[in-house]
């Protein structure tokens, strides 16, 4: 047994202990807490299995944005009155017996999963052979935006309807302040000053860097939705309940781009989704990240749009 | 011609709902209806293609399967098309009176709604399994903010319930669809069936699939989440959940069970999808009928009329899928008349609670027929839609000796009487202190609006629908499943 | 006895010519019907008009008709309903029959009902089910097969729920309810046993003498149980004893309803669709060698015989004569089941004439209760001197039910007597016997009520309408009281009913 | 013993204890964490029964993962609208009690 297997040994039972502690633990905050955790062991994973991409993505939206959302809900519970700690109540009746039914299916899954015998064609090898048919030098990002675009086009799609979704549930609530920070203490300051700038490059970095090494248009929107993020909690923007054009443009650039771009195809007589070159592909990313940052943002907020605090 | 046909049943609802998000509000009326009335001529090149026995095939981006995501319209897809677009007409002519465009309410609908339309075409043309799970998403986190729309706090508990166990059945989804394309290499569904052997992993996987989609398609028991999600909504949204949403998951069900290798489960299987079928109409119709909202039975009808559909697996014969399918066509339409009924009927009366129907015929008269018509098919009494289905489904299970699901179809449409018939008799009921006389200046017929204007519309195409069978059995005919024989 | 026409008839090699009136003739009421629940409740004048107008038109397309398969031809138009079975419509000489009794009744029912409903609520509403009703019954008259047959049966049912409910009082909803259950799950068993028919023989349509054919022993089971089913699903539209409890309860519906169910539509539906299955589905030979006629024969017998024992039980005039319905409306099914040229004559033509006599007797209790009050039997004391005309209606209709020469129900008993005994059937000529003493049992103190008792010095209630209803209500009573005369007193004529029977028969039994 | 064979099992283990949790936990932000405990295991598996190419992991099956994730975070973004407005109507946190209201 190497290190390696040691590591991932550890790892899977980390993600094992974290994810029951998350579903049958009583104190949400620290729930909410040990989950970012265990979505940062899963980025760890996925390292280990040598995925980078996926790590940069899980550490960035899968941990860092869904745990900041959650805790920014949890927070608008307590602060509406919800108890924290659930009381202590006897497990329901149908406990046993969905415990007993999940054991069986984690056993079928586990038999099934471990039974996959890899086909040598399978649609991934043919990505890696057809690269040079993308223009990409990044086989993820090649399959997310070229080889299979519609499942990306209909992906911001589901980002766009889930804050139309947060929008129409929203109603005419005003979302008000959400935290009174001084940002003229000094350590607010610098953080301004330095984070959101840096993060800011590190976005556009992954963004170009997306079509050739890991990182692309999912990871520089995290990247630059903890920007936002920052930006709203400092209170430096200001959520607002109703969206101007410049907020809707931005909601809608990554699907419009694509849109725009895949439909295009077919008024030129080709099929459907194809894109005209990469620049396109930059186009799109550009509008996805932008879209992604402000959307995810909005949801943070839980608001229509942000405009800059005024003194 | 065909491929900016296809293009165009995706492209132009999407579009439209990008630029009703960003225009001024006063474009948005026209720019959705511009892009509804370009769907007709989008099918249309479609239907004569498919009509002549093919199968339209667009290689999204140029790049084949396993490489990239095709689209596929035959026979099968094309009724769903078909449906799609005649009930996403009508309910938005409803939809233009009770969500306008211009104002609050509507800036929230529509884009949802034409996103809505969008997806479900994307995801009938779908021929690739994970691009079928993002459009089953797309759908339903569409439908669950459609639903959450009113804002009322039963609305909001009915939408959680729904997005939850949704979520929750697209997961099993996923994961079945990790399982085989690690075995088979592939994602695209027919390649898949082609591939797939029969062993346990098959199994496993397509055990998981099935389930998902049974939660998708609220299958007693797997339907806690629709009569609440389907009666709380507002009423163009609970007729297109009904009419459309519910089926997309059964329509994938039968896709990979017919044409993706489902049937490996083998008759144990497909009996089990039966049962829960006859368990579904039994247990709907009968909750239907004690109900105290309009609503809330109509959308238990929804839950027993799908439990025909999965009378198809047992019965898998050529006559049973010509009943199955002509079923979910019959189905959405009376369907989404019964709900716009519904839903104007609530409206004006403000409040759905059975009692207040009492007397509704005198005052709501075109929408209590309208209800009425939609019931005829419902029940599956001729002349309508809902007989011809019912005639072909009993025939099938005939046949076949199928006793069993004779005896559930009969009682299902006999349960489905007693219902129907609660609803109109406590509309044709006197009110209290009212006489049989005429009292001076009374109205027949009531308020003729569009909203009464389509739900009445959809009614009497339910009922045409049973004279013009012979079309839509010679189309879906064009279509059936390898190795069944017209 | 025959006529010039019926040998015209005989002589004229049949031919089935595709002709859109069936259709036409179907869809008259239809759209009539559609455009008067549109007009909306205030348009009475127009609504007059176009529900005379379309009984008119309706009424003349059924004698071109008539004409057309005089000159024998066979006038059908089909179209695929469902994969592999037609929806056919076709006039044949017994679609004529049933076509031109429904056409001719509408007419005078249209006229009697819009002077009956004129203070009601939801006319239009009323008028529209109405004519879709008539509809149903031209389709069931001009029905090619059973699966069509099945289609307008059912759409019978419907258009006829909300005359029954149409007062919405709960008396009429309970009403209402108990008729849906009963025709509904007849039906669920009529569908059934067509399904299972269609899975044993294909689609099938109506043809003289029956198209079914024995193919094996095997089948014999089958096939008796199909017949069992189907004709459970007409029986309860029928009212065969036991399923008839819907009928009684029916009659809180106004008059109009009352005389259009008992007399042109529902019963009528029913006894039609028994005539149907035994001499053109199955044919009268092999329902005899498959011993259903005589099963039918039983039950038609007993209906009889029990239905006038308990119309003679009942206090109320309405209750009275739905009994009565019960009870004659089985002579159709007896004729029938005899089998043989002289009582299938008599139980055709009985659908004629059971619905002049009856509609007869359903104005007049609906022109009692609403001149008068009086819907109970001891009420009718001395009517005779307040209503002359009614109570001279009622009483031609009720002696020609006795069976009463010259009325017209003694031509259908006479048929129906010396059939049974031409077949050996006398039994059946004792159940005629005591089913005529027993119509004299509780129709005779009626007439004698009327006509000799002294009259109450004031009546219990009722309305003071103007001449208008009054004539109204009376000229159709008196109408079809003058059918009652003429179709016996000239029986003999070409172009009665009973000539046009016997063609009918010739057809069938050459 | 491969890390995918590590792996595998564990994403199977907690793909059970997800569902668990959706099921027999009250509170809708835990019914949420479930899901998303569940979704995780799901794009695991992805990963893992998906196979390598000499490059490392299939490129297809990464390319679900990341759609699958940012499908995950935007429905888990709806889903947390929902419930804190839920909550504002209702007082509650959870999906127990009687759906009706006029």
């Amino acid at each position: 047994m190497t290190i390696g297997v040691l590591v991932d040994l550890m790892l899977a039972l980390a993600l094992v202990g974290l994810s029951l502690r998350v579903v049958t633990g009583r104190a949400l905050f620290r729930d909410i807490v040990l989950f970012i955790l265990f979505g940062l062991v899963i980025a760890l994973s996925w390292s280990r299995l040598g995925a980078p991409d996926l790590a940069l993505a899980e550490a960035a939206i899968g941990a860092g944005l869904t745990g900041a959302l959650m805790l920014m809900a949890y927070r608008r519970l307590v602060a509406g009155g919800a108890e924290d700690v659930a009381p202590r109540r006897r497990p329901p009746l149908l406990a046993v017996p969905v415990a007993v039914l999940t054991g069986a299916l984690v056993a079928l899954i586990g038999l099934a999963a471990l039974g996959v015998e890899r086909v040598p064609d399978a649609a991934g090898t043919i990505v890696l052979e057809e690269l040079g048919a993308s223009g990409l030098g990044n086989a993820v990002t090649a399959v997310l935006l070229v080889f299979r675009g519609l499942d990306t086009m209909l992906e911001m799609a589901v980002l766009l309807v889930a804050l139309l979704g947060a929008w129409a549930v929203l109603g005419e609530v005003h979302p008000g302040r959400l935290h009174q920070v001084d940002r003229r203490t000094p350590l607010v300051g610098a953080l301004l000053t330095t984070v959101a700038p840096v993060t800011l490059l590190i976005a556009v970095h992954l963004l170009l860097a997306g079509t050739d090494a890991p990182g692309g248009a999912f990871q520089a929107g995290a990247v630059l939705t903890g920007c936002g993020v920052l930006l709203v909690l400092t209170g430096t923007v200001r959520p607002r309940a109703a969206a101007g054009l410049a907020t809707k443009l931005l909601v809608i650039a990554g699907l419009a781009a694509f849109v725009m771009i895949g439909a295009s195809a077919v008024a030129l007589g080709r099929a459907p989704m194809s894109l005209p070159g990469t620049w396109a592909v930059y186009l799109i990313e550009t509008a996805m990240m932008l879209s992604i940052a402000v959307t995810m943002t909005l949801l943070f907020a839980r608001a229509r749009a942000l405009e800059p605090e005024r003194a | 011609m065909t491929t900016e046909a296809l293009a165009l049943l995706v492209f132009a609802p999407l579009v439209a709902g990008l630029v009703v998000i960003a225009a001024p509000r006063r474009a948005a009326a026209p720019v959705a209806v511009a892009a509804l009335l370009t769907l007709p001529f989008g099918l249309w090149p479609l239907t004569l293609v498919v009509w002549r026995g093919e199968t339209v095939q667009v290689a999204l981006a140029g790049f084949a399967p396993p490489l990239g995501i095709v689209w596929r319209v035959d026979a099968l897809a094309l009724t769903m098309l078909w449906l799609t677009l005649v009930v996403v007409l009508v309910v938005s002519l409803h939809a233009l009176t009770s969500f306008p465009p211009a104002s609050e309410s509507g800036q929230r609908f529509w884009p949802l709604w034409l996103i809505l339309i969008a997806s479900v075409h994307a995801l009938f043309v779908s021929a690739d399994l994970f691009n079928l799970y993002v459009t089953l998403e797309l759908v339903t986190l569409a439908g669950v903010a459609m639903i959450a729309i009113g804002g009322k706090p039963a609305a909001m508990r009915a939408a959680m319930r729904y997005l939850l166990l949704g979520l929750m059945a697209s997961l099993f989804y996923l994961l079945a669809t990790a399982l085989l394309y690690g075995q088979t290499g592939t994602l695209d569904l027919y390649q898949v069936g082609e591939r797939l052997d029969d062993g346990a992993l098959a199994l496993i996987a397509l055990a998981l699939m099935v389930t998902g989609l049974l939660v998708k398609a609220a299958i007693v028991p797997l339907h806690v989440w629709l009569p609440a999600a389907h009666g709380k909504a507002p009423g163009p949204v609970s007729a297109v959940l009904s009419a459309l949403v519910v089926k997309v998951a059964l329509y994938i069900l039968i896709r990979l069970w017919f044409w993706s290798g489902g049937a490996a489960g083998g008759d144990g299987a497909a009996l089990l999808l039966g049962l829960l079928g006859a368990l579904a109409i039994v247990h709907g119709s009968l909750a239907a009928i004690t109900q105290t909202r309009l609503k809330m039975l109509v959308a238990y009808s929804t839950v027993a009329q799908l439990g025909y559909v999965m009378l198809l697996f047992p019965l898998a014969s050529t006559a049973a899928f010509r009943a199955v399918t002509f079923h979910m066509v019959a189905h959405g339409v009376a369907k989404a008349a019964m709900f716009l009924a519904a839903a104007n009927l609530l409206h004006a009366l403000g409040s759905d609670r059975l009692q207040r129907l009492v007397g509704a015929d005198q005052r709501h008269g075109v929408n209590v027929l309208a209800f009425a018509l939609a019931g005829v098919s419902i029940m599956g009494l001729p002349p309508s839609g809902g007989f011809v289905a019912k005639w072909m489904l009993l025939e099938a299970a005939w046949r076949q000796q199928g006793w069993g699901w004779v005896a559930v179809i009969s009682l299902g449409s006999l349960l489905a009487a007693v219902y129907v018939f609660r609803v109109v008799a406590l509309a044709f009921a006197q009110p209290k202190g009212g006489s049989v006389r005429a009292s001076v200046g009374a109205r027949g017929g009531g308020r003729f609006d569009t909203t009464a204007l389509a739900a009445l519309l959809l009614a009497v195409l339910a009922i045409l629908l049973g004279f013009a069978s012979a079309p839509l059995v010679a189309l879906i005919d064009r279509g059936l499943p390898p190795g069944m024989l017209p | 006895m025959t006529g010039t026409m019926t040998d015209a008839m005989t002589a004229a090699a049949v031919e089935t010519t595709l002709h859109p009136l069936p259709v036409v003739v179907v869809l008259v009421s239809l759209l009539a019907g559609l455009a008067i629940a549109v007009l909306g409740e205030q348009r009475q004048r127009l609504r007059t008009v176009l529900n005379l107008s379309a009984a008119v038109v309706k009424l003349a397309l059924v004698l071109w008709i008539a004409l057309l398969v005089a000159g024998g031809v066979v006038p059908e138009f089909r179209f695929a309903l469902v994969p592999g079975f037609d929806l056919v419509l076709r006039a044949d000489s017994l679609s004529v029959l049933f076509a031109s009794l429904s056409a001719a009744l509408w007419l005078v029912t249209t006229v009697y009902a819009i002077a009956y409903l004129q203070h009601y609520a939801n006319r239009a509403r009323f008028f529209g089910y109405f004519s879709i009703c008539v509809t149903a019954t031209m389709g069931i008259a001009m029905a090619g097969n059973l699966l069509t047959f099945f289609v307008f049966y059912e759409l019978l049912t419907l258009a006829t729920w909300p005359l029954v409910v149409h007062t919405g009082s709960r008396a009429a909803l309970r009403a209402g309810r108990t008729y849906l259950q009963f025709t509904l799950g007849g039906s669920a068993l009529f569908l059934i046993g067509l399904i299972w028919l269609y899975a044993l023989a294909g689609p099938q349509d109506f043809i003289a003498g029956g198209s079914l054919q024995l193919l094996d022993l095997e089948a014999v089971t089958s096939m008796q149980a199909i017949f069992v089913l189907i004709a459970i699903g007409m029986g309860v539209k029928a009212a065969l004893v036991p399923l008839h409890a819907w009928l009684p309860s029916a009659m809180v519906a106004p008059a109009p309803v009352s005389a259009l169910l008992h007399a042109v539509a529902v019963v009528k539906a029913g006894a039609f669709g028994l005539v149907r299955l035994v001499e053109d589905v199955y044919g009268s030979a092999l329902s005899g060698a498959l011993g259903l006629s005589l099963a039918l024969a039983i039950a038609a017998s007993f209906t009889i015989v029990y239905g006038s024992v308990l119309a003679l039980l009942q206090t109320d005039l309405k209750k009275r004569l739905a009994y009565s319905t019960v009870s004659q409306v089985s002579y159709i099914a007896l004729g029938i089941a005899i089998g043989g040229p002289l009582a299938t004559v008599g139980g055709m033509v009985h659908l004629v004439h059971q619905g002049v006599m009856k509609i007869t007797m359903f104005f007049c209790a609906g022109i009692f209760a609403t001149l008068l009050g009086v819907t109970r039997i001891v009420e009718l004391d001395g009517l005779a001197r307040r209503l002359p005309w009614s109570a001279a209606a009622f009483s031609v209709a009720a002696l020609g039910m006795i069976g009463l020469p010259p009325m017209a129900g003694f031509v259908s008993k006479w048929y129906l007597g010396s059939g049974a005994v031409a077949m050996g059937q006398t039994w059946v000529v004792a159940v005629l016997v005591a089913s005529t003493l027993l119509n004299a049992g509780y129709f005779l103190p009626l007439i004698a009520r009327m006509w000799f008792r002294p009259a109450p010095e004031r009546w219990t209630g009722g309305a003071q309408p103007s001449r208008w209803v009054v004539a109204g209500l009376v000229a159709p009573a008196l109408a079809t009281a003058g059918l009652t005369i003429a179709f016996g007193v000239l029986a003999g004529s070409t172009y009665s009913p009973l000539d046009w029977a016997i063609a009918i028969v010739r057809e069938y039994l050459p | 013993m491969s890390s995918a064979f590590v792996y595998v099992l564990a994403a199977s283990a907690v793909f059970g204890v997800g569902v668990y949790g959706l099921i027999v936990a009250d509170h809708l932000m835990r019914k949420l964490l479930s899901l998303n405990v569940m979704g995780s295991a799901v794009f695991v598996l992805i990963l893992t029964v998906g196979g390598a190419t000499p490059a490392g992991p299939d490129p297809v099956a990464q390319a679900l993962i990341l759609t699958g994730i940012v499908i995950a975070v935007a429905a888990t973004a709806f889903a947390l609208a929902l419930i804190v407005r839920m909550f504002q109507e209702t007082g509650l946190t959870s999906l127990r009690g009687r759906d009706d209201d006029d």
